[in-house]
């Protein structure tokens, strides 16, 4: 999801279609949508940061501080923001932790065997999130089949919804398909035969797995981590049938304030700040991988 | 690899996290067999009222079209975006190819929540929300870099040699295009055709920001039908384009690999 | 298969020396087709035992089932007086060379090398310093703080075998670990491995399909075929003695020429008659190696060093120049010949179409039967 | 020609009786014009949209709270119904006619108690069931923005004894923060009805019309009660939207929305009280007394346009002081 | 240096043929790094030409180059007496054949064959017979509908040659297009692509960097290095006269020693002293061939047929049996000195350590100055 290489191929000089003039042409149509659809946006969205919000949802042009100043003074929304990075960070940490055995196994799977198991990662990905939030919403009630179950075993049931704990598991299922996707691109270094070398060197497959498997497949990690970290950060369907109203969230809080509340300017600083928080995503991966190297 | 290495708790263990991947998708099939008025697990009577109730919902249906009509839409202008630009980006590696590449990719960095409300927020003052317009540009936002990745990671996976031979051969440079190049990149395009439609058939947030009470789209449609009712409709839709999608995901996948398409 | 049978079956070999691996049996199944049928093997202490045959034949498998990588079918595998086969690979003692070198690309070569005395719990110091004795022993003390990635071909090559021998295996195993690298370090490194192996006194077993390899370097040459053995001896042995048509054109190039064996230590070939040694019966098929032919011109009379000569008329077909050699291609009635000669400054026959007559030694004529 | 008519307003059970009972009779009875009902969850979500489409707006008619439709008003996005809009509009009670307000008032609704009737034995006959540690996990109340929300405020402000709401709600807050460790969700979905019907919840609150429907429904478990301490008043207001594409057809639309007829179609079915003087006399009096109708002496006065102007502060209140506390 | 002067330059070779290929002065540079740098060459019409050199030498630049798929920095490309330097390649009429083939993989082996003809726009029955006639010189027919993928290595490479030929090119220009192939395959496609060649009468250019193929496919071998010509000439001369000591080891295995001529004919290495052709001077390398030298037994008293001989005394220190042969390594005061002689059933000396004399035909050596 995150590469961000430019595939290559071999240079060549290719006399014909290689004219600047032709070039330009044909990159004319993406360079326009992406001016239209991004590139102006977000620079828009930058500037709506620093317009004054009027009560009743309008907006004044002005260039003030006031949106920014006020966010970072608000104990409300610093808890906002660090409650949402925490939650995103447990999600990612649950993800990887459920989405790992299931990379390994595929990626040490062969044939059609493989085909078929890759098939049933993807197809939860081609499933509409808002879809598989409500099949959670089925699973997680109070009478659905899971707190029965737990019910039927004598324990108090605890509650699965309506709260972080329903928004963990949510996102943690919704998010597993890129994970383990991740995670295999990243297997690519893990060659069988280095794990078979460690264990003709006398390391039993636990020792195989710390000292082998492991650090061989950090880059799979981090690039997962990263990416389910930026989706469960920009995520707010599941947390908002799941959440129970009492969780709030960056990406929630930018959907009520952009559509219920109406205050763009104040809607346009946090999406500002999540922008921000994936720089600094960014930048950690980037540091992760360098270490890794 | 055989036998020594996947031990049967390792085998048990996958099977369990396997079963939670699939559990919310598995669930819908059996909810959209209930026969109750409200969602429940399990139901307590089963019947196909809400397939039926589904064939009476008009909104639901041409949602439905809506979204195949977009879909079909997105995909070719994505299509026919895509290729040129990928050629040009990996083939003629003089312009700032990777500052290019790396900006025509870039929406996909930001988050739909963020790059929906940007878009709300301009097209509001061009009056293009709630159009089919809107939509679509909406989406190529986001489609593009898709079809831009897979084809550039094809074009760039091409055998180079091939073209070269074919010019060796005699073969003018348009020639070589539309006879060697596009056709090797067949699978690249099936891929990004397959990537770009269901990207545009199952947008969610920014498609939310953009509709409107002339046009919405199906999963629109579903969501706002999740937030308004308990019935098990939307099961019963859900089961529908699971098959719908488990059509597609069988022609990628004869056609090249799936875990190729998605994640590089 | 005479060989065979006297090296398997008794803890001690021929030469006296105590067999130190032995395989009784060893099969392994891929549902219906047997990549390894029924092997038996002996191999004593210190000895260094080619595994050589074509691609396909088994080598690989044969060597993961002594490392324990893949659990055999059928048979046993003894190290010593231990029945090994159902022990787990990493308490086997073996260390394994592969072919791809299998590196731990996230460890430098110090660390790649440590690996196995870690996993031993060898005291800190200890590891160092034996860490450092490997390393210097493969000449890459230098080099101890790379990455693999960082290293040649050969280097890392040498990383992997200093990293198999440190831990003092009490055997090693090598999977074609030299087909990666290019001619002229090939010819280094098998020197090399040869020289370590022989000083440590390390039992070994190497694979390869490459036989060049397998005669110069080992003191025995297993050849395999389609999971079976064909035949096991020394390089001379098998190279001079091959035990049937398959190991004598596997190992070393021959011509070869059907006939039917007289019984009188003659063999007629359509209408030429040549002499061979024994006197075998029945329809034969013999073979001759290329440099052990001689060209001469049709009509000369030349001697082989008295020695009984078999002489074959035709006319030469074609001269290749390979530098150290040439190559003639001599049409024998009807049937190709290849006859081998150093080169000499250019000098030898060059015109095609010359009548010649092509000589050997009737001692360098192989002959093997044709079954009815 | 045919003209479309984009109608705006509730989705779920409210849209279900309002296409019964109001936009398919209209149709019937105006073959020309076709009503679009595009229903949105809440008030505020309309005034979003309607907001982002400003410069070319879609929807012609909107039915909202009547607070959310001031603040539209005051944005300058409805146009004013009046009697040269409809000649109902005369016939209105004066509470139909907010000043300030583009619309007028199509139905009256108040708040209520609501209980799920296999896990609350006795009907409750107060506001302070909610409060009751035996339901703790077990209550569903839809928080702020959700005028349900902003009443059940003034109630609490009034049953803590706090000063007049208008002034401050302190009292009201302090007591939802007592409440909110029995609260199991503040964003009920798909409504608060259906997770009292199906037991997920067991008490909760919500308005009256739509809690008669779902109580009316079969083996529905849902209990309905006007607490004691009196409860809260709501207007749904019609407007019609400035520069809208059908604005003759949406002007009919109103005319009918408003009859005497129209309004008590909508009562017998949906149970909110109407706001036409001349509708009452066509209406049963089991209906109407399952009406806000039937209990406006047990009303605490709300001014909703002056409940608008401290709608913000309410909210922040809730999501620094209430909702947190329930985590 | 001499050959590669004689050949360009002029519009006709000292062998009479015309020029068919010119390359005058042709450069490529990368940046600061230069691929090839100055090449001049001239190759008469219907010869096969090598270009042999180690790897990155330049081979394939200078290939891409004549295609028209590498623009030149500098220099020309003249065929007949047309300059083709900056002609598109679709119009150079050349065939090419990679060494990876660059089959079309979405087209049968017929239409890859078909492609040339059709970008010429022949008629369809034309085509039709053209590609049978194509197939059936590479004995592919059988195989005409069959997709690129579906075939081996050998017949892949066959199509390729086939794709290639049909077009009847001008000239054909080959890249290592046997290096994917196995021994045995390559040995046969040697042979093939020679006689084809040879039938047709095509000029050719291939690029190898196996000095085997070189020397027995072509009727000139163009030796490069670091992007420049090292010798140009027949397969013989490369490798009987070095044009120096790269070409010399690189084309055949080498023994080097260092000494200094004295003038006379001879040269002192270290305490030794050996005779060699001319009267070189100054500090010199000489090298000898292994297979041209002899080991025989210390004091034995030897002749070389009468010739002029030198003799070094030594003792073994090595025997390697590699099947035709014995690799003798002699340590000859301090220096190792290689021998090789055809294996003879093992015969020969053994014993390490042995007194031994190597012996060698002056007219064998190779002198070669070291500058000051
Ligand atoms: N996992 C497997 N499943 C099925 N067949 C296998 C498997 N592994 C190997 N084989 C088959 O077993 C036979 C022996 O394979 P093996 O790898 O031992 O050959 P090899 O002698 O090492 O060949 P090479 O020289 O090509 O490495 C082959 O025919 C191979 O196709
Ligand atoms: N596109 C390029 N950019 C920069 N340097 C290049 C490029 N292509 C080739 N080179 C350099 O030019 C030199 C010659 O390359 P070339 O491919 O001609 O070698 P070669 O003789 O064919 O080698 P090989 O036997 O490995 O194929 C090499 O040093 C190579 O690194
Ligand atoms: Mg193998
Ligand atoms: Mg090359």
């Amino acid at each position: 999801m995150m590469t961000i290489t430019v595939p290559t191929a071999p240079t060549v000089s290719r006399p014909a279609l290689g004219r600047t003039g032709t070039a330009a042409a044909l990159l004319l149509p993406i360079a326009l949508i992406n001016a239209i659809g991004f590139i102006l946006p977000v620079l828009n969205l930058l500037r709506m940061s620093f317009n004054e919000a009027l009560a009743g949802g309008g907006v004044r042009e002005t260039f003030t501080l006031a949106n920014w100043t006020g966010l970072f003074g608000d104990s409300f929304y610093v808890e906002l923001i660090i409650n949402s990075i925490t939650v995103s960070l447990s999600i990612t940490i649950a993800t990887l932790i459920v989405s790992y055995p299931i990379a390994l196994y595929l990626h040490r799977s062969t044939g059609r065997w493989r085909t078929f198991l890759t098939v049933l990662v993807i197809s939860p990905l081609l499933t509409s999130a808002v879809v598989r939030t409500y099949g959670w919403i089925a699973l997680l009630a109070d009478q659905g089949p899971i707190v029965s179950a737990i019910a039927a075993l004598g324990i108090a049931p605890p509650r699965l919804m309506f709260n972080t704990t329903g928004v963990i598991i949510g996102l943690t299922e919704i998010l597993m398909p890129y994970m383990i996707l991740s995670l295999l691109a990243g297997f690519g270094r893990l060659d069988p035969r280095v794990e078979e070398a460690a264990m003709s060197l006398g390391a039993p497959p636990a020792k195989t797995f710390w000292r082998v498997i492991l650090p061989l497949t950090l880059p799979g990690i981090a690039l997962g981590c990263l990416l389910c970290f930026v989706l469960a950060v920009s995520s707010f369907i599941t947390p908002k049938l799941l959440g129970g109203g009492r969780i709030f969230l960056l990406a929630t809080e930018i959907y009520d304030q952009a559509i219920v509340t109406l205050n763009w300017p104040l809607a346009a600083t946090l999406s500002m700040l999540v922008l921000i928080i994936f720089g600094a995503a960014l930048a950690a991966y980037a540091r992760v991988l360098r270490a890794i190297e | 690899m055989e036998d020594t290495n996947t031990s049967a708790p390792m085998k048990l263990l996958v099977a369990i996290l396997f079963l939670f991947l699939l559990a919310p998708v598995i669930l819908v099939v059996p909810l959209s067999f209930s026969g109750e008025q409200i969602l429940s697990f399990p139901p307590e009577s089963w019947s196909l009222r809400w397939y039926a109730a589904l064939a009476d919902n008009p909104k639901m249906i041409s949602a439905f079209w809506t979204s195949l009509t977009l879909g079909v839409i997105v995909t070719a202008i994505s299509l026919a975006v895509a290729i040129p630009a990928a050629y040009v980006i990996v083939r003629m590696r003089t312009l700032g190819s990777t500052f290019l590449y790396n900006l025509f990719t870039a929406p996909l960095l930001l988050p739909t929540i963020v790059l929906g409300l940007a878009i709300l927020i301009i097209f509001a003052s061009v009056g293009f929300l709630g159009t089919f317009t809107g939509i679509v540009i909406g989406h190529l936002v986001i489609t593009l870099p898709y079809a831009l990745r897979v084809i550039a990671t094809t074009l760039g996976n091409l055998n180079l040699a091939c073209e070269e031979a074919a010019s060796t051969l005699g073969g003018r440079p348009l020639t070589v295009f539309h006879r060697v190049t596009l056709p090797m990149m067949a699978p690249g395009i099936v891929a990004a055709t397959a990537l770009c439609f269901l990207v545009s058939f199952d947008e969610v947030v920014i498609t939310l920001f953009l509709t409107g009470p002339r046009l919405t789209t199906l999963p629109v449609e579903l969501f706002h039908h999740v937030e308004s009712r308990a019935d098990p409709l939307v099961a019963s839709v859900s089961v529908l384009l699971i098959l719908l999608t488990l059509a597609v995901v069988m022609i990628v996948d004869r056609t090249i690999g799936l875990s190729k398409t998605f994640v590089k | 298969m005479m060989h065979q049978t006297v090296l398997c079956g008794s803890a001690t070999v021929s030469d006296g020396r105590d067999v130190h691996l032995r395989l009784d049996g060893l099969t392994k199944r891929y549902g219906e087709s047997v990549a390894v049928a029924a092997l038996d093997l002996a191999v004593p202490k210190g000895e260094l035992v080619a595994l050589l045959g074509p691609s396909g034949c088994g080598k690989t498998t044969t060597l993961r089932m002594v490392a324990g990588l893949i659990k055999p079918t059928n048979g046993r595998i003894v190290v010593g007086s231990n029945d090994i086969t159902i022990m787990p690979t990493y308490r086997r003692d073996m260390g394994l060379v592969f072919q791809s070198y299998a590196l731990f690309p996230h460890m430098s070569v110090a660390k790649n090398v440590a690996f196995g005395l870690e996993m031993r719990s060898v005291p800190k110091p200890e590891i160092e310093r034996r860490v450092k004795e490997a390393l210097g022993m493969v000449r890459l003390e230098a080099l101890a703080e790379r990455k693999p990635r960082e290293l040649s071909g050969g280097q890392q090559q040498r990383v992997a075998l200093a990293r198999a021998l440190v831990i003092r295996p009490s055997i090693l195993l090598l999977d074609e670990p030299l087909s990666n690298l290019d001619a002229k370090l090939r010819d280094e490194m098998r020197n090399e491995i040869r020289d370590i192996q022989q000083s440590l006194g390390i039992t070994a077993v190497f694979v390869t399909h490459d036989q060049v390899e397998a005669l110069s370097m080992c003191d025995k040459v297993v050849v395999m075929q389609g999971g079976k053995l064909e035949q096991v001896g020394t390089p001379v042995d098998v190279y001079e003695h091959p035990a049937s048509p398959f190991v004598a054109s596997f190992v070393g190039r021959t011509n070869r020429l059907k006939g039917t064996a007289q019984g009188d230590g003659s063999v007629t070939i359509g209408a030429m008659k040549v002499l061979v040694p024994g006197r075998p019966g029945g329809k034969v098929e013999i073979m001759v190696r290329p440099h052990r032919m001689k060209l001469v011109e049709e009509g000369s009379v030349e001697d082989v060093a008295g020695q009984e000569v078999n002489r074959l008329a035709g006319h030469l077909k074609r001269v290749t120049f390979v530098g150290d050699l040439l190559q003639y291609s001599v049409d024998v009635g009807g049937a190709e010949i290849v006859v081998e000669a150093a080169s000499d400054h250019g000098r030898g026959f060059r015109i095609v179409g010359t009548p010649v007559a092509v000589l050997w030694r009737v001692e360098d004529t192989m002959v093997f039967g044709r079954g009815a | 020609q045919e003209k479309t008519v984009t109608l705006a307003a509730y989705s779920g059970i409210f849209q279900d009786h309002y296409m019964k009972a109001v936009v398919e009779p209209f149709m019937k009875a105006n073959p020309n014009i076709k009503v679009q009902f595009y229903g949105m969850p809440n008030s505020a979500q309309m005034l979003g949209t309607l907001r982002a489409q400003k410069a070319a707006p879609q929807i012609d008619v909107m039915i909202m709270d009547v607070s959310v439709a001031k603040a539209a008003t005051d944005e300058g996005l409805f146009d004013k119904v009046d009697e040269s809009v409809s000649r109902n509009v005369a016939d209105l009670y004066p509470n139909a006619r907010i000043e300030g307000v583009g619309g007028v008032g199509v139905t009256f609704d108040n708040l209520v108690l609501l209980h799920n009737e296999d896990q609350v034995k006795t009907p409750p006959t107060s506001w302070n069931a909610l409060w009751d540690k035996q339901y703790a996990g077990k209550v569903a109340v839809p928080a702020v923005p959700d005028i349900q929300g902003t009443t059940l405020t003034i109630i609490a402000n009034k049953m803590a004894g706090g000063e007049d709401y208008k002034k401050s709600v302190e009292a009201g807050i302090e007591k939802l923060g007592e409440l909110a460790p029995n609260v199991q969700t503040w964003d009920p979905k798909p409504d608060v009805y259906t997770p009292i019907a199906n037991g997920q919840a067991a008490l909760g609150i919500g308005w009256n019309a739509r809690a008669q429907v779902y109580s009316d429904a079969e083996g529905s478990k849902l209990g309905v009660t006007l607490p004691k301490e009196g409860s809260g008043f709501q207007i749904n207001t019609i407007n019609l939207v400035k520069n809208a594409p059908a604005s003759d057809a949406a002007k009919t639309f109103v005319d009918y929305a408003l009859s005497p007829e129209t309004q008590a179609r909508f009562t017998e079915a949906m149970f909110y009280a109407p706001t036409n003087s001349k509708a009452r006399d066509k209406i049963s009096k089991e209906a109407l007394a399952r009406t806000a109708a039937g209990s406006m002496d047990q009303m605490i006065g709300i001014d909703w346009i002056a409940v608008a102007g401290i709608r913000d502060k309410i909210t922040e209140q809730w999501r620094r002081r209430v909702i947190p506390l329930s985590r």
